[in-house]
Formats: structure tokens, C-alpha cells, sequence
């Protein structure tokens, strides 16, 4: 249902533009390698586990490679090499060798290569054969369980302790959520490594580990059986280890993750290239793992005002949509932020609002866009703040948003209590069941204030898309265009990981990737639920 | 048919533990909100004032969240903080709840007819200026109360409503005119304790007006106060045999006085 | 701005209805007296105060009349006739030699029949031209210190003391109140007489008493030119003394009052004649006054279901509108009560709630509409108050009321606490603010949920109103119809009050109210403000 | 240019009485909010518990005017009640507020040039794992916060920003390469405490790091914490020189590294 009238001409415009900005980027992606990538294939191989310090055996291994032979020809070669050539008997036996030094890698010619290219690619597809299975798995259990109608509620823990997470979890599934996010601990995105086991000391967040998205995972199948009703979970793909966290994720089957084009430069200051390299690889992942990936334009408007700064939330929608896209996800998958951000004080502020999501549900009709509530302008005022909250979610239904995050009217004091989430569940539970299809009645007047202010954001979406364009997106992230923050091409952490591929690079999982169609296995049909928007 | 339990709340894990405190997101981390106006203008001391009267109350560390000034003499505060009181759960002796059971509509009914041998009559109103009468009219009223149908409704209970904003005097008379088994008053407005001041004058003309009264049932009327605020105060400070809160359904009422004036009674069908 | 489509046929066959089944009970009201009316005769003609028991000597000298010489003729003549007859300066002196039993009252005939009417003419005249003066004074102010745009926020004060709610008034006149109302003491309604002087100890609510309400407009004046907006007063005009309480307003200059048809009948178990009478001579006071009225059918919801009873609501208002006209009110002195009562936890119910207001809204254009909040469904969860006050807010703002009574979290539970009001005027003041003027995005679809409803429930009244006409009101009245409460025409309080007039009745207030345009004196033109919606 | 008032607060007036209480709309009765959840299933036991931690904290009388089971094991309630405390308030000392004036901007400059005769040199940084940055970059950046611009903007302040996720070994280690004069650092998370704990570790690093300091700006950095949660500890319990709270505006901020470091300067025109 379209009511902002929006000019096609332009919103083709401005996703030819989107595609000339990302190409450049691609292109470094598919020529480049990061150890974060190198040691997601390890995972999918098999590898886990770490040493008693914490460290796990991926980090050894790849770490072990690079020192010896460095990485543009990737770690496949030289590990399966390895494993054929010593008395291991499997990559966890390898790593463990090569961090007490004791493994020699080489760069295998000929048919050494050949035979240790062939067991790499064997690994790779039992690999991802294992994603294949979990995708399977879902696509059951929605059949056999059920799957909720969107909008779906998305809330999320952060107790820190995996055991206080789980229970609390279940208690907001059984209040209605249809999506149970875990946060992560402050500090695990700028970690190199990915923990592992159960933890229990996150501080604002849960560390992503395999172990804790299993238990997770399981506790929320069982609450799944019991509601009739399949709960997603969702994690966060971001920071150093963004495409081993999307590897895990596969297979853990996650349903969602958070997995922003330009988040972790933008608020991690992760280096520029290292975040778009790794980026592709997890987003492959997330494709063929049917999992919806949710982006963070919402973020930006944290740090740049809501108003003025809301054609950047559009340029960046585009931005992860092209990058999406090519990296073989669906518009289903395209789980797009954006969020109710303005200042309350301002007049009007409520249809702003009503405008910058119409806009955005009009420029993305089949992606499951994931609204955020308001965060920057929740002050100690708890009542004040469960009101801006009722009508975040009203604006979410009035303009037929897909995946809704719950706001808490503790935004400002602290991370959410068992109540404040049973309260917010209360609040958007009562605003949609009593405005019902509201949104049929939601008819902006015709060239009126909502519509002519959705078509001054797509406006000044294109126009900055083409600066864009003519001065490539690295230069734009660097004169900080998004959140007003400034992150030069060649700053921040992890740019040592980064790895121009040589000719004879091989990475047998991305081969896969880049060749397949990752919904083939699937039936060609992706995961997520038919939106329930008319 | 199948009477409903008797027993109160709902059956309890055995792994409570005995000593409890508030919970925010972590167990014992004891954490509440709390709201409220000092008459003070707003600012640096009026802070420190709400973080004294936080820490009277127990709240350590307390964080003032919200301040708001509400014209120049008062302020309103939000203030989040950590108790340091401990709640001896186990040590809450488990409510009798209802102490007796409920019964089916037919059961009451034969119940006044076997022992009673007439019907029991039953004189109701909203004392005092109170108007609220939906309270009351949902325990008298044959249209009931959450699916339950009213006294009214029993073959063998005599019901006189009386309304709303009677005097005590005309209460008084008029259970003494119909012989009233029993008198239900109503109190809604609670403003200076409106409820209990009215409810203390009810029963006291009571007990002067039946002065060789033995019990209830025994020489006066079974004396019931109902009313969404009375969680404050007891049957004794009132000086009434019952008191009903917020929720009453009809048929607790109607059990209530068959087990209050029928003592001897014994259902056919105990639960 | 009409959505809705009404059909103008049914409207008007409403109102055809609604001026058959009011013509009885007006008939009624010309032929009849109350003691009350005789007593507001005495109060314009000056006699004010109390013995020191507190009973007004309006009390004494009407009470002394009726028992020497009965009321079928009026006070105006015996009264009079014993004023040049006795040496008594004046009423009051009068009054208190009556109350000794110091008087003998006669119905004088002939030249001294003409002689006292005289004087009782001039007193009236006197009297209404002070009402006349009070309005006078209202339209300066309102041209000096500036008139607020509807819609009008209406807040309560209930402290039960004046001097406690004098500051709490001008508190929330400071907040945002353009409207301030002053509730009444729990008893006071069933009173025979009007209390006097300043009072401190009413229960959950203050006396009306003609000194209370001249110290809370004079506090209010104060708070008007300081804030550049003038704050209107408003007190209750119901119960058995509501012709005296009509004529203090009057003579105060309070700008609206509670004034409705049945209110007394069904909610205070006043004797239905009794009222009705009452209700016309309050009623000319107020079209004299400038004072706009509000009704009262928000409290049928109260007691019946807000989907069952809707249309009772809007029979109600169409009699409301009928006897107002009648006595001589203009459209724009007619704010018709209506209530955001719709329990929350149906389906839709704020879809409904928006059907019922924008119906009322279509049917009386020009009536300032009085909108009240949710009370019926307030618990002790003053958060899920705060949102359902939020809701009815937007309601009022989408719908085009005209006076909004400001919802308080905490009514389910007490009296407004200060903070309470200054929460609740903070949630209206961002819905308000935020929403701007989104009623004209708010277009119900052509035959959908909210203009069928709206259909459905007119269609209602049409026949209510018809089975009505067939049985008269007062059997409806006895039967239960409004608020399912059953009220007799011959039960209830006051009865005794009523005196059918003799042919020589007279009563020189009542001729001067019968005869004269009320809002001539005034240039014709009604004091309240133009409404500002579009 | 006329100087902003330096007393803290609106003045005040005589007649606020000495010892107050809450006010819900009457003088005196004592009427707060309160909300919690208790770790126990739903019930009249829950509800006496919660009643008895209300008592525990004064409350009496005290109402659960609202109790929802959250789940089988937990109950959330809403507490109305009058408490028993009385607040001295004439005998909360009225705070000192700023105990130094603020200063216009070039007042600042001037007190650098005329009193250091070199740049003064501020390093900042959000510590451990916060990336909270909007804080900080309020008080360092140009942009500044609430139409006041930030230290960056003075002439004679050097500022480094060191961003986010900042360890305090790269903060003590930067701020020597550089000789700081003050060292700036923020906390937003303060979940578990990490706010206290990570600012206590600062200090205590910058004290071991310096051991011979008499004092701020004398043999070691002026040590200054920022954020919106500081409000329960004290600049002694932190060990650092000063905590700046919620809305802190740049301008305190640099009037305050006047005061601190260039004790001896007197301004031209005092306010
Ligand atoms: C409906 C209502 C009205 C209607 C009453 C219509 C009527 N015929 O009853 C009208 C509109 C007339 C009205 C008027 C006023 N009201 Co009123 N009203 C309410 C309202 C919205 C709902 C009350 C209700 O019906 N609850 C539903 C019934 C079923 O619940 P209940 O009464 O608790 O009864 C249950 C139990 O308590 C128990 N029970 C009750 N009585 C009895 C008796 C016995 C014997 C037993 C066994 C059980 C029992 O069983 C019932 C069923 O479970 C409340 C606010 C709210 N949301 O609670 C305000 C409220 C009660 N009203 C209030 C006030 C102040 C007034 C006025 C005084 C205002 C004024 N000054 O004009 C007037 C005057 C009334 C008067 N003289 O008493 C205040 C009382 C404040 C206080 N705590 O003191 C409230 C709380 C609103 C507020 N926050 O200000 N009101
Ligand atoms: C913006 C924001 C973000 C942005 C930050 C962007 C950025 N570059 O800073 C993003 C989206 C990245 C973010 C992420 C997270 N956030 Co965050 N975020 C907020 C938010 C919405 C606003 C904070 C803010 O900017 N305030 C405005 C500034 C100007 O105020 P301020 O910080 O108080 O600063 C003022 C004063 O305190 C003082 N001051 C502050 N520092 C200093 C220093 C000095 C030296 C001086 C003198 C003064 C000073 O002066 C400033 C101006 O007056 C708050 C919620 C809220 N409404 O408060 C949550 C909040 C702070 N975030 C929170 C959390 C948990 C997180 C995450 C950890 C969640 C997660 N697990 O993923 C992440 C990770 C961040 C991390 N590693 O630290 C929690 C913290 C809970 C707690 N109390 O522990 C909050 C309260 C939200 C919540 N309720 O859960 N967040
Ligand atoms: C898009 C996106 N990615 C990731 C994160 C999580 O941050 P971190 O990577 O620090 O855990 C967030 C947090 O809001 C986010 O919005
Ligand atoms: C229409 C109307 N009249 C009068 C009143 C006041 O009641 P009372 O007359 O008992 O003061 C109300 C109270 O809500 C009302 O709605």
C-alpha cells in the first residue's frame, strides 16, 4: 500500500547510485582475506575449543600459518596440507601441535596442492552441509511449531550471565516475544577471538560463544513447543570476528543477526576494509544459512540528530541493501533499520516520525524492516518514557514495520529489569491490539506535511548518494557522513588482519559461496516468514 | 460438579528460598523504584533531601533518576536504589485464605433451606456519602460480578439494597425492620479515610443498636465491609466479622455466609 | 471536516425525535416550581448567608413562605408584599425575623398583588443585570488577556479544602490548564441548601459555596494576566440545589458548569421531576451567563459497557441538545460530554473509541465537545494508565474534541495527587506537540471498520430515540436505559421539592429568562471562544 | 560581560518549613510511589511479603494497589503508602554548588597565557570497555554541548581525545608522553558497576604511575571522571580530584581546570 506517492524515477536513481558506491568496495572484498575469515573456514572444518587461557585453536592455527607462510594464499592450503603430511588425526590435533610450534606449514605445489585443495573442499562442504541442515532444521520447526505473523516483537536480554539470560528469555517469549536478542558484553567486539563455553561475566551483555547460542538456542526451541509459536534468536555479527560469529550462528541456527555494513567502523572504530571484507564473507554465510540479517542505521541517529540526519539512515539502507544483495540475500533477508529518534520536544515530531518510516516502508516494500524505539531522548522520566515508547509502537503500526524492538522506559538508567520488559511488553501488546489495522486509516494528505517531508529525505538521499559516488564511500566514511564520526580509510583497530589475496589464493567455503545459490538447498525458498503487511 | 479449590494462591515450587529481596535483573540484587514531591523548590538540596528520605527508607546506594520542579515549591523525584532490607519469606505463615470452601449456587440454597427453614435475609448499601454502587451491585445484583450471578439470584436469599449515600441510622432501622442476617456495606471514596471512619460508625450503631448480641448470627447481624481499599486495616480495628477486597466474586460472599451464619452445616460435596 | 459520510437524513430525524420526546418534560418544567428555584430567585435578588448552623437564610424565608402560604403562587409575592409591609430594610433582615417565625407572609391581591411584583420585578432585573455585568466583564478579560485556542485542557482539583486548592489551581493553570474545575464534596449534591463561606473539610472533593467560588476566580484572575490566558473556572450545577448553584456561577462569573439532563436522576438518585425542572431554570441562567455547559453522559459509561451503551450516549446528547436550545443555550455553550471508556483488552477498542468521537464530533459541529478519559478501566497499574490516558489524548487530538479532561495514571486509585496532574499534563502536552495536526492523515477508509461503526451506532439512537417518544423519557428513565440504573419518576430524593404552579404564579426571574434573548445584552454574541478546530 | 550567577540553585524562599515530609496533594501526608518485583509467585503471600518490605522501609499504611505474576516465579508490584520518615531539611547544609566561578571563554585563554605561558594540556578518553562517546565529545569537542562549545575550542587548550575502549595503561602512558594537565575520562555503563571499578583502577594507576605527585597539576595530572551515574560516590571514594555529573556543560568544565590547576589567578571580573 503506497501513500507518500514517491517519484519511481528517483527511487531507481537512487539504487543505480547505491550500486556504483558499493562496486569499488566489492571489489577490494573479493580480492582480499582477513584472519577472522580464515579461521571461520577452520570452524566451519570442524575447529573448536580453546587453549587453557581461553585462546581458541582457530586463533592458533591461522596465527601459526600466517607467521610461517603468511596468508594471501589463505589457510586452506597450507592446513590440509599439513594435516596430510603429519600424525594428526584431525584439525583440532593440528592446532594444538602448531601452538607449541611444532607444525611446519608450506605452500603446497602441484599435486600436493591438488590433494590438499581436495580435502579442504571436502571439509568445506561437510561445513556447509551443517548450515544446510540447521536452515532444514528451522524450515521444520516453522512448519511443525508455527510461525508468529509479523510484526514480530523483538526484545532483548543482557543480564551478563548466560544462566540468568535463559530463564528471562523465557519468561519474554512466553510475554509475547516473537524474537529474543542477546547483548553482548561491552568489550567482546574489539576481542580478535571468539570465546568460548558458557560464560557468565558479560557487563551490559552476554558473550556470543558457540556454547551460549546453543544453550540458548535449545532452551528457546522448548519454549518454542510449549508456545506453538517458533522464537528467534538473534545475535550480533559484528566487530573483529564478524564472519566467524555469522559461522557459528549458521551453525547454531541463529535466525538473525545483527550485521550492519558500517556499524563496527562507525562504533567500534574497526578499521574501514577490514569491516567490508569481513562483512561479505558473513553475509554469504547469512544467506545461505536462511538467517535475517538486521542492520543499524538506527545508531547514527545516536549520534546526529534524527532530523537533519535522516537521509544518511536512507543512503546507508541502500548501501546495506546493495551489499546484501550481492552477497546473495534476499529482500526477505534484509532485515533494514532504521528508528524513532527525533526529539520529542520538537512539534510535530510524531509525524516526522509517521514520514521517515512510511518512506523507508515504501523504498524496501519486501524487506522485514527492523524499527528501533527511541533511546537518545529517554531521560530518568520513566512515565515520560513509557508514553514515547507507546508511541514509537504506534508509529510502527501505523506504518506497517516488521520487526519491532520493544523500548524500555528505563532506556536512560539502566540495562532492562524482568519488569521494565514485562511493562513494554504490556504497552506494545495494548497498542496493537487496539488499533487493529489502524494503518488503513493512516492516509497522509495528499502533498501534505508527512509527504512532503518523506520526499525531502529521498531527495536529499540522492543528492548525497552522488557525492557519494564521485568521492567513493571509504572518503565519506572518513569526513564522517554517518553518526558525525570520523573514521579514515586506513584508521582504527584490525587492520593488520587484512590480506590482499594472492592469484593462487584458495578458500574453498567461499568458493562454495560465490558460487552457489545459497537458497538452492532451501528449495530456493528463503527462510523467513511472508510478511503479514498488506 | 466439580467445586472450585479452596485453598488460596496458586501451589508453590518447594526451591523458593526462605530470605528474599527485591529483584531488577539479578537475584539479591535488590533493586526498586520509587516516586514522590518534596514541598521544596527543585534543586542541589532538593535532591539531597530525596536521597535522605531514600536512605531512611533503606536505599543504598540510591540514584535520583528524575527531578522535576512543579512550580516553586514543590519538586517531584524518580529515584532508583538497592534496599537493604531482607524479606523473610518463609516466615510469612502461608494465609488461610478463604478459611472455608466455596459452594455451588444450588449448595448454598439448600443450605439455608435446611438449617434456616426460611430465607436469609440480606440488607445492603453504600454508607456515608459514597455513591459508588457498582461495587456493591455486583455482589447484589442478579447481573453479578465476572460471570457470577448476584445474591439476588438465590431462591433463598432475601436481598434489600438499599443503594447509595444511606445514613447509618437508616441502615441501622431498616436491618432491624426486615431482621437482616446479615448488613453488607460498601465503601469506595477512601479520601481521609473516608471508608474506615464510616465502616468504625456502622458497626459501633451496631453493637449499641444490639446490645445483648452474642456473635454474629447470635442476637445481631453478620456484619460485611467491602471496598477496593481496605488492605490497610483489619476485621478487629473495623469492628466487623468480614471484610471483602477488590475482586470479590458473589459466590465468595455467598459461601462466606453460609460458613459465617450456617456453622454447622456440612456441604454434601466438601472441596 | 467531515469523514464519516452521514447520512443528513437520519441526523435530522434524530433531531426531529429528540424535540418530540423532550416537549413533555418541558411542558412539565413551565408548569412547575422547586423550592430551589424559588431560592435562586431570592439569591439574584441579593440574600446570601447562613444562621450559625450554617442553614442559608434563603432556607429559612423560602421554608417560612411554603409553610404559612404554600410555593404554587411563588416566593415573589408573599416575600415582597412582607418586605413593604414589615419594617425590614431588606431581604436578609427578612429572612432572619422569618426564621424566629417573626413574619406573617400573605399572597397579597390586587393593588398590593401589583405593588409587590413591582418590587420583585426591580429586584430581579437587578439581579440579572448583575449576571449580565459578571458576563461583561468575562468578554474583557477574555479580549485583554487573551482567549485560548480549543482545544482546552480541563484539569480537577479535589483537595476538599480551597486554600489547598487555590495553589494547586494556579498551579495547573501554570502547567498548561486552560480549564479548571473544582469537584465536590462526596455530599454535597443531596444537600437541600448551599453551604456558605470558605470551607476547608469536604471529602475527596470541595463545597460549592459562592464564596469558595469567588476566592478560586479571583486566584484564577490573577493567574490569567499573569500568563496572558484566560483560565476558566467550572463548578457542578446538579444535585437538588442546582438552580441556586446555576445562579452563583452566574453571579461569579464561573465560565462553565456540569449541567446535565439526567445526571442528578441517575447518578445521585434525585427524583427525575424534580430535576427536570430544576434543570431548565439552571439552564436560562446559563445562556444569560455566557456559561458554557457540559454534560454528563461520559458517566453512563461508567456504569453500562462503552460498545453496548454507545448509543445511549448519543440519545443523551440529543436531548441535552434539545432542552439546551430550548432554555435558550447556543450550540456554542453546549459541551456535550462524551468518554474514552471502551474496555481496553477488546480488539480494536481504540478504532472503536475513534468511531464514537468522530461520530459525536460530525453530529454537533459546533458544540465545544467535552472529552473525559478513561476511568472505568484505570487499575492500580498507573503505568498502563499512563498509556491508556496517552491513547485517549491522541483520540481527542485525531477526532477534533474540543475540551479535554486530562486522564490521571492514578485514577483507579486516589484523588489527583499534585504530581499526577503535572505527569498527565506532560503526556498531553507531547501528544499535543508531537502530533500537530494529524487529524487531516487520519481519513477513515470509505466503509471500513470506523465509519461503520459510526453508522451503527447512530442507527441505534434513531431507534432508541423512537421507542422513547412512544414510552416518554421518563419511563425510559424508569426503565433503566441510561447507565442501566431504573429510576421511577416518583422515587428518589427531592420530590417533595416540587410545587405545580397556580395560574397566579409568579416569579419576575423566570419572566425576565422566559421573555428576553439571553444573549442580547451581550451584542448577541455567545462569550466562549471560537472553536479552532478546522 | 555580565557573569552567570556562581551560588548553586534558585534562591529560596523563608517560609519552607524546617521538616518535610512527601506530599501527594495535602501538606504533611506523606504519600509515596513505589514499584518492585519479588523473586516469588503471585499471591497473598507475595503480597504480604511485599507489604513487609514496604513496612521495613516506613510505609504504613501500605497499599499493593497493583500485583502482576510475571512468569511463575516472579511478581511485579505497585506500592502506594505514607512513610513514617521525617526530612531535616534545614539541617541539609545548602550545598557549596560550584565552588568556583565560571568564566567567559576568554577569561579562560587569558588565565593559560598570563598564568602557564604555555598551552594547557588535556587528555581524554572513555576507559575499559564503554564506547560511550557522546559524553565526552560534549566536553572536548568543538561542537561543545547545549549551545556551549567545547574545550577544543580555546585557543590555549590543547585537547587529545583518545576515543573509546580506551585501557588505562594506553591512557597513563599518553597522558605522560604528552604531560598532560588534566586527564578527562568518561563512564556511561555502569551496569555491575563498571563505572566505579574502572575509574577507581585509573586513579590507582595514575597514583602509582606518578609517585611522587604532591598534589593535582604538582608532580601529576588533575584527575576528573564524567557521567551520568557518578551520583552515589564521592570524589575521596573514587580517588580522583572531581566528578562531573549529567548535564555538565563545557563551560563548567574549563572554569573548573582554572580554578584546579591555576589556583593563584584571580579574575579580572570576579562573579
Ligand atoms: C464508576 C465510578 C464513579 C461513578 C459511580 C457510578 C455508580 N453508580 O457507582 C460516578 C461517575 C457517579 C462517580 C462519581 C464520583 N467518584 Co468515582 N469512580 C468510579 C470509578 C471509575 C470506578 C469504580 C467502580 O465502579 N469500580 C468497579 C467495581 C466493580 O469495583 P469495586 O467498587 O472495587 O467493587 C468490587 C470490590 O471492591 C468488592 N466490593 C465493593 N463493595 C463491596 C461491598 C461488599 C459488601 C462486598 C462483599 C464486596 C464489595 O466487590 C466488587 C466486585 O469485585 C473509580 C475509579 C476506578 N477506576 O476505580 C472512581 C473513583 C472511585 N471515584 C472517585 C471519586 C472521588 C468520585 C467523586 C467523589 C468525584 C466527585 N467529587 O465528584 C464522585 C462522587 C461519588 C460519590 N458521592 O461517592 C475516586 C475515589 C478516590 C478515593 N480513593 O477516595 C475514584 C477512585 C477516582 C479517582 N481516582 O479520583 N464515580
Ligand atoms: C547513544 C547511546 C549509545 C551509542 C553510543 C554512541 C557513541 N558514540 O557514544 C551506541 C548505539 C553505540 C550505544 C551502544 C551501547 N550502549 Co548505549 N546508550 C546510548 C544512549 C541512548 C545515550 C547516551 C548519550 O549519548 N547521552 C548523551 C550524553 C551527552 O550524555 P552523557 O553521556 O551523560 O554525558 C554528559 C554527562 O554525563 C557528562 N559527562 C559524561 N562523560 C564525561 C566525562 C567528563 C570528563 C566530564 C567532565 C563530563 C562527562 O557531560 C555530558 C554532557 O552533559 C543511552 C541511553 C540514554 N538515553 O541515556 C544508552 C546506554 C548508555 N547504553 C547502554 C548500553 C548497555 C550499551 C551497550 C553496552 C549495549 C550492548 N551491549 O550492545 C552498547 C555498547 C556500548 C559500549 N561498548 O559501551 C546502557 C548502559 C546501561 C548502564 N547504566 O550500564 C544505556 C543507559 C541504555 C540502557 N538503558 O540499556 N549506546
Ligand atoms: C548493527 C549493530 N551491530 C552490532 C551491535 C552490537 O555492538 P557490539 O558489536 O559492540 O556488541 C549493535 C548494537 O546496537 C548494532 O546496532
Ligand atoms: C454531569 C455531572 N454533574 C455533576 C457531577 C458532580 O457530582 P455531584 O453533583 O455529586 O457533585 C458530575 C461528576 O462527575 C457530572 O459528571
Amino acid at each position: 500500500m503506497t501513500k507518500l506517492d514517491l517519484d519511481p524515477q528517483v527511487v531507481r536513481k537512487a539504487r543505480r547510485l547505491a550500486e556504483r558506491a558499493a562496486a569499488p568496495i566489492i571489489e577490494m572484498a573479493r580480492t582480499h582475506t582477513t584472519v577472522s575469515v580464515e579461521r571461520a573456514q577452520l570452524r566451519l572444518g570442524g575447529l573448536s575449543g580453546a587453549d587453557s587461557d581461553g585462546l581458541p585453536w582457530v586463533n592458533h592455527l591461522v596465527d601459526a600459518v600466517r607467521d610461517q607462510v603468511g596468508l594471501e594464499h589463505g589457510v586452506a592450503l597450507p592446513v590440509w596440507d599439513a594435516l596430510r603430511n603429519e600424525p594428526y588425526d584431525d584439525l583440532a590435533g593440528l592446532a594444538r601441535a602448531a601452538a607449541l610450534g611444532a607444525v611446519t606449514f608450506r605452500i603446497p605445489k602441484g599435486s600436493d596442492a591438488d590433494a590438499a585443495a581436495e580435502l579442504a573442499r571436502r571439509s568445506a562442504r561437510e561445513g556447509i552441509g551443517r548450515v544446510d541442515r540447521r536452515r532444514a532444521e528451522r524450515d521444520t520447526m516453522l512448519r511443525e511449531v508455527g510461525d508468529p505473523a509479523q510484526p514480530w516483537i523483538y526484545l532483548i536480554v543482557a543480564t551478563g550471565d548466560i544462566y540468568e539470560d535463559i530463564p528471562q528469555a523465557q519468561a519474554a517469549a512466553r510475554e509475547g516475544a516473537d524474537v529474543v536478542a542477546v547483548i553482548r558484553s561491552t568489550g567482546q567486539s574489539l576481542l580478535d577471538f571468539v570465546p568460548e563455553g558458557a560464560t557468565r561475566e558479560g557487563y551490559a551483555g552476554t558473550y556470543a560463544t558457540q556454547e551460549n547460542f546453543r544453550l540458548m538456542r535449545s532452551a528457546l526451541d522448548d519454549v518454542s513447543k510449549e508456545l506453538g509459536r517458533y522464537v528467534r534468536l538473534t545475535n550480533y555479527a559484528s566487530g573483529l570476528c564478524m564472519p566467524e560469529i555469522a559461522t557459528l550462528a549458521g551453525l547454531e541456527r541463529l535466525d538473525m543477526m545483527l550485521n550492519d555494513c558500517m556499524y563496527g567502523i562507525i562504533f567500534r572504530d574497526i578499521n574501514p576494509r577490514r569491516t567490508f571484507i569481513d562483512q561479505r564473507f558473513s553475509r554469504q554465510i547469512h544467506a545461505r544459512a536462511g538467517i535475517v540479517i538486521n542492520t543499524g542505521e538506527d545508531n547514527y541517529l545516536t549520534t546526529a540528530d534524527a532530523v537533519d540526519a535522516a537521509h544518511t539512515v536512507v543512503v546507508s539502507q541502500l548501501l546495506n541493501e546493495r551489499f546484501g544483495k550481492e552477497a546473495g540475500l534476499t529482500d526477505r533477508q534484509l532485515g533494514l533499520g532504521h528508528a524513532f529518534e527525533i526529539n520529542p520536544a520538537i512539534p510535530d515530531s510524531f509525524r516526522l516520525e509517521l514520514a521517515h518510516a512510511q518512506l523507508v516502508r515504501e523504498l524496501f516494500p519486501d524487506a522485514p524492516l527492523k524499527y528501533m524505539p527511541p533511546t537518545k531522548h529517554m531521560t530518568g522520566n520513566v512515565f515520560a518514557g513509557y508514553l514515547l515508547d507507546a508511541f514509537f509502537n504506534l508509529a510502527g503500526i501505523m506504518t506497517g514495520q516488521s520487526i519491532i524492538l520493544i523500548g524500555m522506559m528505563t532506556e536512560g538508567i539502566h540495562t532492562p529489569w524482568l519488569s521494565d520488559r514485562d511493562l513494554a511488553l504490556e504497552n506494545v501488546r495494548y497498542v496493537r491490539e487496539a488499533c487493529g489495522a489502524l494503518a488503513e486509516d493512516f492516509v497522509p494528505r495528499p502533498d501534505g506535511f508527512v509527504v512532503q517531508r518523506a520526499r525531502q529525505v529521498l531527495s536529499e538521499s540522492v543528492d548525497l548518494m552522488e557525492r557519494i559516488c564521485d568521492d567513493t564511500l571509504l572518503t565519506a566514511i572518513a569526513d564522517g557522513t554517518f553518526g558525525v564520526t570520523r573514521r579514515p580509510a586506513d584508521g582504527g583497530k584490525g587492520l593488520d588482519g587484512v590480506i590482499e589475496r594472492a592469484d593462487a589464493y584458495l578458500n574453498p567455503v567461499i568458493d562454495i559461496l560465490d558460487s552457489e545459490d545459497p537458497h538452492a538447498a532451501a528449495g530456493g525458498v528463503p527462510t523467513p516468514a511472508g510478511s503479514a503487511r498488506e | 460438579m466439580k467445586q472450585r479449590q479452596a485453598a488460596t494462591d496458586v501451589p508453590e515450587a518447594q526451591d523458593i528460598p526462605s530470605i528474599i529481596r527485591p529483584y531488577g535483573d539479578t537475584t539479591g540484587d535488590a533493586m526498586v523504584q520509587m516516586s514522590f514531591t518534596l514541598p521544596v523548590p527543585a534543586g542541589r538540596r532538593a535532591e539531597i533531601a530525596a536521597l535522605r528520605l531514600a536512605g531512611q527508607m533503606g536505599l543504598d546506594p540510591a540514584s535520583v533518576v528524575h527531578s522535576k520542579p512543579m512550580g516553586p515549591n514543590f519538586t517531584f523525584f524518580i529515584v532508583y536504589g538497592k534496599v537493604n532490607h531482607l524479606i523473610d519469606y518463609a516466615g510469612i505463615e502461608v494465609p488461610a485464605g478463604r478459611e472455608y470452601p466455596l459452594l455451588a449456587a444450588k449448595e448454598v440454597d439448600l443450605a439455608i433451606r435446611t438449617v434456616l427453614n426460611r430465607r436469609l435475609v440480606v440488607v445492603g448499601a453504600c454508607i456515608g456519602t459514597d455513591a459508588h454502587t457498582v461495587g456493591i451491585d455486583a455482589i447484589l445484583n442478579v447481573k453479578g460480578f465476572a460471570g457470577e450471578k448476584g445474591l439476588e439470584y438465590h431462591r433463598e436469599i432475601q436481598v434489600i439494597n438499599m443503594g447509595a449515600q444511606v445514613t447509618v441510622a437508616e441502615l441501622v432501622e431498616r436491618a432491624k425492620a426486615e431482621n437482616a442476617d446479615a448488613v453488607l456495606v460498601s465503601q469506595v471514596v477512601t479520601q481521609k479515610n473516608a471508608h474506615i471512619h464510616n465502616t468504625k460508625q456502622m458497626a459501633a450503631a451496631f453493637h449499641d443498636a444490639y446490645p445483648t448480641a452474642v456473635g454474629p448470627g447470635m442476637g445481631r447481624p453478620l456484619l460485611i465491609a467491602g471496598g477496593p481499599r481496605f488492605d490497610t486495616v483489619t476485621e478487629e480495628e473495623l469492628g466487623v466479622d468480614r471484610i471483602f477486597g477488590k475482586g470479590t466474586t458473589p459466590g465468595e460472599v455467598a459461601a462466606y455466609l453460609v460458613h459465617a451464619l450456617l456453622p454447622n452445616w456440612i456441604p454434601s460435596e466438601p472441596s
